[in-house]
């Protein structure tokens, strides 16, 4: 039994991850109709500016400054730095395509990817850089019942994880602003027609959503240690899984969605084999979608004719 | 000044002869994709051979960049560039096993000899690519050697060994897991994705009488999230990697062990001049650079004794002088001299048990 | 079919004429551009395809090395897969990115059945069986993939088959390792031989892909004018509709997935016998992009399009970006051609020039008058372009560092660019131009292998924004719904 | 009546809550024209959508011709015979305007891809007579659709031309029953006229039986042979256009008690 | 003169949909736009409120040229659309897509907007938590007008609101549109029922394929015989 819960916790908490970078993935979605492929790159620069806030404050071993407040210039130097990348992003490559063919932003996604993530092999090299993140925040220091441990990191995550989502799904649901993006996402012809500044929202929403992505590589970094340039495209095809197996566009599928395949990847690898561990879940995934053809929490399209 | 130029007895010197001696060495390896941190390594590592080695024998010896990205088509399409380069007389690389399958029969046809610094597995040198080289030990060498360690030192019960499905890692487990079994531990054997990087969940089957971990990987960071899992959730394995988890500083997990088919440069005083500079140049290193460092020394040697012979450093002659080599020390801690299908003579290992400091102990063994 | 009656002249009242008048309506691009956009518009298909059938048939004459035919061979089977993907994709509308899962079978399937792999002395079947029997299985394994496209649509169906593509490399790589080899794939395949005749050199698995293409861009044109084109494409615009008028969706949106896998298959076994080995790892995501990246360049839908994207993408990718000489030359040719396309009039193009080439001897004066290792580097790019650009571009000792800001600012000020009036884009670019050029030769010409892809990458940008259509691709309109 | 082709018996459907068509019957005759007419969300469009396969009746039966269809596939009924156009269109935007008429035979045309490929005798037949069918259908329309307009894509045409464009796909169904939806809508009072002409000629010269929904009194006036008025998916009225248009019911759900009044004071 | 254009050309991509067209709107007025399918009806509405840019000539909104102004900012200048087809938001409800219409008018009480909504269409109060997708026609055609009249408009464009409506919803519209131009809104309306929107209209221009081909008091136009060949034969 303390296997199965030890097993449930590194689920959550990997899915809690994997959930905060569908979310984004799936809020750009959900105003553009646009697979961002690029999003996992964003998290990827995210984890970056982490790795290097830890450096100027003196490296994991000699801070100088609380870890408190080095934890709160990490996630908000993330989250504005990828966010605004997002927009630049959004602004250079996106905006020139919104009317084409469905399929063409998906390429430009895809160069926009292999830019930033050689981008980054150019500037930050090849080898994998380090967070060390147990020389600062006592791995030790969290919860432990029976033989099941819950470290402080897996806590920080889980924590902040749902508060994120929570949050944003608030901003979504009860906001002008959120009100904006709905529309937005409905009909952008009919939103700009009302006065809706649609420039300005769907950038908004890019920057939300890439600040998710620049939040959850900082986490990825504490959680996992390490950055290298290639960690985006592995949590770019989780976030995709799982947005597109909660229901693409949904907030709240995207979290399940994360939960979903993080608990599916534990115990397969639990009880299963790590060996065929990718091809159950995939197989367990394919099932849900052949079930659900629309995502877990998707709307089946309401097809009126 | 260095070990390349100090150790070197066949080569030394440099062009006596009036005309400069120009050459082009391709250089294959992952520069790019996922593993492009074992790449660059080596790259880096060609460099700085080169650079060094061109003083040393007032050669022109300059290096042709070949992205791979460990995939065996990509090192075809790179071959073929640099089969139909003429300047290019020798190839360092290519990192992996699979890709010297692909390009083998193109380098033979070419005649371009080509010596890699990390392709392991042991079907390379049954004698079917006559210009192949290696200056480390093949897998059926290195892997019944740590297993039979493993199994007189650490007298495991049960263990686990992953696998991160390269060929490379594979090809190690394939020839230890007999060993195991013969030995009757239990093995439970596993296998992740090299892009993989939470171990949580595989770490809680590490069961209490699991007392051995068994890490044939090449991403050493990877280890080290592996075993800070261990330590998260109070696993008392002690893991016992190879080659690729050499990295100090990157793979410091307390009690673990490293088998290396190269030395800790840093510790070898003839070595520390190329080891600084390598750091103070491009940062921390692991254990897939020196020996591209290695094989390269290597070609440049053998260029510069064809030039200094009077030669024009052609394929076949290069080639020559490849199969001649004889170099009683190298960066790797051994003399390093080929058998009749390219093989290292006597390849040594190394052994290092890694201390609280997370500093690299050699151990005997 | 009668084009006779001629267009209504000028507005009446009530009268309904746009179709009529959207010919005299349309603008084209300007000059020389329009003209060649009016003749490729007038040309017939087959006599083009026979054009570039010829085009492709004399290139090797031209002295051809080893490793341009090995950048062929590669550009021919990425065409080859991307006109096959062009089936499913471009006519049937569904999103399927697990179909270099299917090359991969086929490259497989070949492998298997032509080298010592299975039983003591292996399975080695006469390619006119074999190849026909790979497509065949794979056709049928397309079927079993696209199953689940009864009821997903579009991005539901992608992530689907984004498993299987995912799938086959986890199971190539794991699954019954004696048999495929694991990792280590399967070597020592067979060469093709038909009709008498061993393929073993590379000129000649050429001129075999040449064949295979054309023949299979000819079969598939033909099935396109055919009812099963028009079901497929009547399927992509609106499948209710489609199903409404006699129709069977699934049915055909089937046989779209069987006809491109087995294309697919095709490409695999060309590819395992020209390569003599397979790997899992030649069939993973990477080949996905540069398919899709040729299809959607190309233009999606056509047939033309899809296999002249996927030849410039890979002649591109895989010919000129490897080569650092020749990667400066597109580097500086495309920054030319972009100027000559997008600056107008001729007198801003000259001013801006004129500035530019100014700006830079004034720099580099300046920087070797203050200190002589500011420019002690010296270009990295070879031949011609290091020649003109020595005493122009600053090149510094040690450069990484300037280099890597240089890029960082590059970036910048390409952003700003696109957002400042066109008088500050004036103003700004002759700087930009010259940092361009300063961050190529100290920092992207010394790396070419990251360079390679950070060019792919913001080709594929700038192109898909240039043509969101692809370069053959014509406007298409999305329902409104 | 003569022998009913098409029969709804007890038709109902549900979507949730929402009961869209309740017990409902309703009957088209050979060679008949049937209107369907009520105020928005009566469910008309529904009927049509029950009956091609759309969507699948929560009880009740669909007999076309004698035979039932309720629950068949789209496509199945379609090949059975009855064609049809959508309120909101749903042309092959981006193919010729010959390829939408040509494609809407599929389901009629026997040729396999191979035959197509290799331009077999069969194939080659059914392409001609394919072709021949789709510049008969489209000549059905005048002027309209004519010579130079078949090769242009069908996102270039007009909206009405759009109208026109879905009737003759629906033709080349070879349908013996059509369901218009709404063939007027968006069309200004010339045109409709024009359509108007369209349906009887249609039923005169194919022999097709029609049912057609429309909102413009004129259309129902003057082609249909009976009208059927829906109101929340309940039938309120049926007979000849002036029995239902004077139907207390139908007047004060649908045409609103003064007809007319704004037109005539202006 | 509240609203004018002068020789305004826009072009879809490569298309050139409107050729020189001018056109005016007095304070007060209420002006048809007539024209066949496609002859650019919509697309002038879109270039007024700034969806589509013109390449050349002007758009001017008393006397001021705002040929270069965003959409917000027209808005804010008195310009409201009841698009073609309504396009509702069809998974929020009715006081959403009523607080949407209100958009640029950020934080000050809407209360006296609804209120006028609701007095104009009580169906709506009844309505307010329904989502708009699930209204029948009228009703979608209600919300679209009130939505528009939420951000207090001067001039309202208005593309065919009796599209496919039911002729009682027919009438009640025309009436309504009665009513609100009778509260001092001026109105620009595009309908294919001409003789309806003429019979309400002070003048009217006819469009054809890009180019304006008649215009006059609505009483003339309504006497022309083009017209009545075109639009009103029977
Ligand atoms: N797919 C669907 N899901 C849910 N409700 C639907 C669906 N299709 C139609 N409805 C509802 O069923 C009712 C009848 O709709 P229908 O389209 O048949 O009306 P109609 O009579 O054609 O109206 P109109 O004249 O406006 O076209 C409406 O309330 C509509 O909202
Ligand atoms: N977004 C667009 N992109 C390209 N072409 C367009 C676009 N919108 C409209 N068009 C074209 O512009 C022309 C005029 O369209 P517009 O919508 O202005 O006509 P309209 O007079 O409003 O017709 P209707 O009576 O059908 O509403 C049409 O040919 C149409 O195809
Ligand atoms: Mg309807
Ligand atoms: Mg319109």
């Amino acid at each position: 039994m303390a296997f199965f819960f030890q097993e449930l916790v590194n689920g959550l908490t990997t899915g809690a991850l994997y959930a905060l970078v569908a979310l984004g993935f799936s809020m750009v979605y959900g105003v553009l109709k646009l697979l961002n492929f690029a999003h996992g790159d964003l998290y990827m620069v995210g984890a970056y500016v982490g790795f290097f806030v830890i450096q100027w404050f003196g490296g994991a071993t000699s801070l100088s400054i609380p870890v408190p407040l080095l934890l709160v210039i990490m996630f908000a130097l993330a989250a504005g730095l990828v966010g605004g990348l997002g927009v630049a992003i959004e602004r250079f490559a996106y905006r020139p395509l919104r009317d084409a063919p469905r399929i063409a932003p998906l390429i430009t996604a895809i160069g926009i990817s292999f830019f930033l993530e050689s981008a980054a092999l150019l500037l930050f090299g090849a080898q994998y850089r380090v967070y060390n993140t147990p020389d600062f925040i006592n791995a030790h220091s969290g919860i432990t019942i029976g033989s099941v441990t819950i470290n402080s990191v897996q806590i920080l995550v889980l924590v902040m994880g749902l508060i994120l989502m929570v949050g944003l799904q608030q901003l979504v649901n009860w906001t002008k602003l959120g009100r904006q993006m709905r529309a937005v996402a409905a009909d952008r012809e009919a939103a700009e027609m009302l006065g809706v500044n649609v420039n300005f929202t769907i950038a908004l929403t890019f920057f939300l959503g890439s600040a998710l992505a620049g939040v959850a590589g900082v986490m990825a970094g504490l959680l996992f240690n390490q950055v290298t340039s290639t960690i985006g495209f592995i949590a770019g095809l989780k976030a995709f899984t799982a947005a597109v197996v909660g229901g693409i566009g949904s907030i709240p599928g995207a979290m399940l969605g994360g939960l979903l395949i993080g608990l599916a990847e534990s115990f397969v690898t639990g009880y299963l084999s790590s060996t065929y561990s990718n091809l159950l879940v995939f197989g367990l995934l394919i099932a849900v979608m052949l079930v659900r053809p629309s995502g877990l929490l998707g709307q089946a399209q309401l097809q009126k004719v | 000044s260095s070990s390349g130029s100090s150790s070197s007895a066949s080569g030394g010197g440099g062009g006596s002869s009036t005309q400069a001696c120009v050459a082009s060495i391709g250089m294959e390896g992952p520069l790019t994709g996922p593993v492009a941190n074992l790449g660059q390594e080596q790259l880096h590592f060609a460099q700085l051979a080169v650079s060094q080695d061109n003083t040393a024998n007032k050669t022109k010896i300059s290096i042709v960049q070949g992205d791979t990205q460990l995939n065996p088509a990509q090192a075809t399409t790179v071959t073929q560039q640099f089969t139909s380069n003429s300047k290019i007389v020798a190839v360092a690389g290519p990192a992996g096993s699979q890709e010297v399958e692909a390009v083998g029969p193109l380098m033979a046809r070419a005649g371009l000899p080509f010596i890699t610094g990390s392709a392991t597995a042991a079907a390379l040198t049954t004698g079917k690519y006559p210009t192949f080289f290696r200056v480390v030990s093949k897998d059926s060498v290195q892997g019944p050697q740590d297993a039979k360690y493993i199994i007189d030192n650490l007298h495991p019960k049960a263990l686990m060994i992953v696998d991160d499905q390269e060929s490379y890692s594979t090809g190690l487990v394939a020839a230890m897991t007999p060993v195991f079994q013969a030995a009757g531990i239990k093995v439970d054997h596993e296998s992740v994705s090299q892009k993989l990087t939470d171990f949580s969940s595989l770490v809680a089957k590490v069961t209490p009488s699991t007392s051995v971990v068994v890490l044939p990987w090449q991403v050493a960071a990877n280890a080290q999230q592996f075993g800070r899992n261990l330590a998260q959730q109070h696993k008392k394995a002690v893991i016992f990697g190879t080659d690729g988890l050499f990295s100090p500083g990157t793979f410091s997990i307390n009690g673990s062990y490293v088998s290396s088919f190269g030395p800790d440069i840093t510790a070898i005083a003839s070595d520390s001049a190329i080891a600084a500079q390598a750091k103070a140049k491009y940062g921390a290193f692991g254990t897939f650079g020196p020996p591209v460092f290695a094989a390269t020394h290597v070609i440049d040697e053998a260029i510069a004794s064809v030039c200094k012979a009077g030669q024009t450093p052609s394929r076949a002659n290069v080639l020559a002088a490849i199969k001649k080599t004889d170099e009683p020390d190298s960066i790797l801690g051994q003399p390093i001299k080929f058998d009749a299908h390219g093989d290292l003579v006597n390849g040594k290992f190394f052994l290092f048990k890694i201390d609280s400091a997370g500093k690299y102990q050699l151990t005997p063994g | 079919m009668s084009l006779d009656s001629p267009p209504p002249a000028g507005p009446r009242v009530g009268s309904d004429e746009w179709v009529a008048r959207q010919a005299h309506r349309r603008e084209y691009l300007p000059s020389w551009l329009g003209s060649l956009e009016r003749a490729s518009e007038r040309a017939g298909w087959w006599p083009k395809l026979a054009a570039a059938a010829a085009a492709a048939a004399v290139l090797p004459l031209f002295g051809l090395g080893q490793f341009q035919l090995q950048v062929g061979i590669d550009a021919l089977v990425i065409a080859l897969l991307a006109v096959g993907l062009n089936i499913v994709v471009g006519w049937a509308g569904l999103l399927d990115l697990g179909y270099v899962a299917f090359f991969g079978c086929g490259a497989y399937g070949y492998a298997l059945v032509s080298s010592g792999q299975i039983g003591a002395n292996g399975i080695h079947l006469p390619s006119y069986l074999s190849i026909p029997l790979v497509m065949a299985a794979v056709a049928g394994l397309g079927l079993l993939v696209g199953w689940p496209s009864r009821r997903l649509i579009g991005d539901y169906l992608a992530i689907i088959t984004l498993f299987f593509g995912e799938a086959f490399v986890e199971f190539t790589n794991n699954v019954a390792p004696s048999v495929l080899g694991g990792p280590n794939g399967i070597v020592g395949v067979d060469a093709i031989r038909l009709f008498g005749y061993t393929f073993t050199t590379n000129k000649s698995y050429y001129y075999l892909l040449v064949i295979v293409l054309v023949v299979t861009m000819g079969v598939l044109r033909l099935l396109d004018t055919s009812r099963t084109g028009r079901a497929w494409r009547a399927v992509r615009e609106d499948p209710l509709a489609a199903a409404s008028m006699t129709i069977p969706v699934n049915r055909v949106k089937l046989m779209a997935f069987a006809f491109g896998a087995a294309v697919a298959a095709l490409a695999g076994t060309l590819f395992a016998a020209q390569q003599i080995s397979v790997f899992p790892t030649d069939f993973d995501t990477p080949i996905l992009i540069l398919v899709y990246a040729g299809l959607i360049l190309g233009g999606a839908g056509s047939i033309a399009g899809a296999c002249t994207g996927a030849l410039v993408v890979m002649v591109v990718y895989d010919g000129l970006l490897r080569s650092p000489t020749e990667s400066g030359y597109l580097f500086y040719g495309l920054i030319l051609l972009t100027l000559l396309a997008k600056l107008r009039p001729w007198r801003r193009l000259a001013l801006v020039l004129a500035a530019t080439v100014a700006l830079g001897y004034a720099i580099h004066a300046i920087a070797a008058a203050v200190s002589d290792s500011a420019v002690a580097g010296g270009p990295h790019s070879a031949g011609l372009i290091a020649g003109a650009l020595r005493d122009w571009v600053v090149v510094p000792a040690s450069a990484t560092v300037a280099g890597n800001w240089g890029f960082v600012a590059l970036v910048c000020l390409l952003v700003a660019l696109v957002q400042v009036s066109s008088q500050w884009r004036t103003i700004l670019l002759p700087p930009t131009l010259y940092l361009a050029s300063f961050v190529w030769e100290t920092r992207l010409a010394a790396e070419p292998a990251i360079t390679r892809q950070l060019m792919i990458g913001a080709i594929l940008i700038v192109m898909m924004n240039a043509r969101p259509q692809g370069l053959f691709g014509s406007r298409r309109v999305e329902a409104l719904t | 009546m003569s022998d009913p082709v098409l029969e709804l018996d007890r038709l109902s459907l549900s979507f949730g809550g929402l009961r869209a068509l309740s017990e409902l019957d309703l009957g088209v005759g050979e060679r008949e024209i049937v209107s369907l007419i009520g105020p928005n969300g009566a469910g008309k469009s529904t009927v049509f959508n029950v009956i091609t396969g759309v969507y699948e009746p929560s009880s009740g039966d669909v007999r076309f011709a004698g035979r039932s269809i309720a629950g068949l596939a789209p496509h199945r009924v379609a090949r059975l015979g009855i064609g049809r156009t959508f309120q909101s269109l749903r042309l092959f935007l981006n193919m010729s305007v010959i390829e939408n008429v040509m494609a809407a035979t599929y389901g009629n045309t026997k040729a396999m891809p191979w035959e197509s490929v290799l331009r077999l005798p069969r194939a080659r037949r059914e392409e001609r007579e394919v072709r021949a069918l789709a510049e008969d259908v489209l000549s059905f329309f005048g002027q309209r659709l004519a010579g130079y307009r078949w090769e242009q894509p069908a996102y270039s045409l007009s909206y009405a031309n759009r109208r026109r464009l879905e009737i003759a796909r629906a033709l080349a169904t070879s349908p013996r029953l059509l369901l218009l939806d709404e063939p007027a809508a968006g069309m200004n009072p010339a045109e409709t006229h024009e359509v108007t002409e369209l349906i009887s000629r249609l039923r005169d010269e194919r022999g097709v039986s029609i049912l057609v929904i429309e909102h413009d009194m004129h259309v129902v006036d003057s082609c249909s042979n009976r009208v059927v008025a829906l109101d929340h998916g309940v039938k309120i009225a049926e007979g000849g256009f002036d029995r239902v248009a004077a139907h207390p019911a139908v007047v004060e759900a649908y045409l609103g008690k003064d007809p007319g009044a704004l037109s005539d004071g202006g | 003169m509240l609203l004018s254009l002068e020789s305004v050309t826009t072009y879809y991509g490569q298309m050139r949909i409107l050729e020189g067209i001018s056109l005016n709107v007095a304070e007060g007025e209420m002006v048809c736009l007539l024209g066949g399918n496609a002859s650019g009806k919509s697309t002038t509405l879109k270039t007024i409120l700034g969806i589509v840019r013109p390449r050349t000539g002007q758009v001017l909104l008393d006397g001021e040229d705002v040929t270069q102004w965003q959409v917000p900012q027209r808005i804010s200048a008195g310009l409201a659309i009841v698009p073609e087809n309504r396009r509702l938001f069809g998974q929020m409800t009715v006081r959403e897509n009523l607080e949407l219409g209100a958009v640029l008018r950020g934080g000050e009480k809407l209360d006296d907007d609804f209120d006028r909504v609701h007095t104009l269409f009580p169906r709506l109060l009844e309505r307010r938590g329904q989502l708009a997708g699930t209204l029948s026609g009228g009703e979608q055609q209600m919300v679209a007008m009130g939505r528009a009249l939420m951000s207090r408009p001067r001039l309202l464009l208005m593309d065919e609101p009796s599209m496919g409506l039911s002729p009682a919803l027919v009438q009640q519209n025309f009436q309504i549109i009665k009513d609100i131009h009778a509260t001092g809104v001026s109105v620009l309306m595009v309908e294919q029922n001409a003789t309806m929107a003429l019979s309400i209209a002070n003048r009217g221009y006819v469009l054809s394929t890009g180019e304006i081909v008649l215009d006059g008091p609505a009483s003339e136009l309504l006497q022309s015989e083009d017209l009545k060949r075109a639009y009103l034969g029977r």
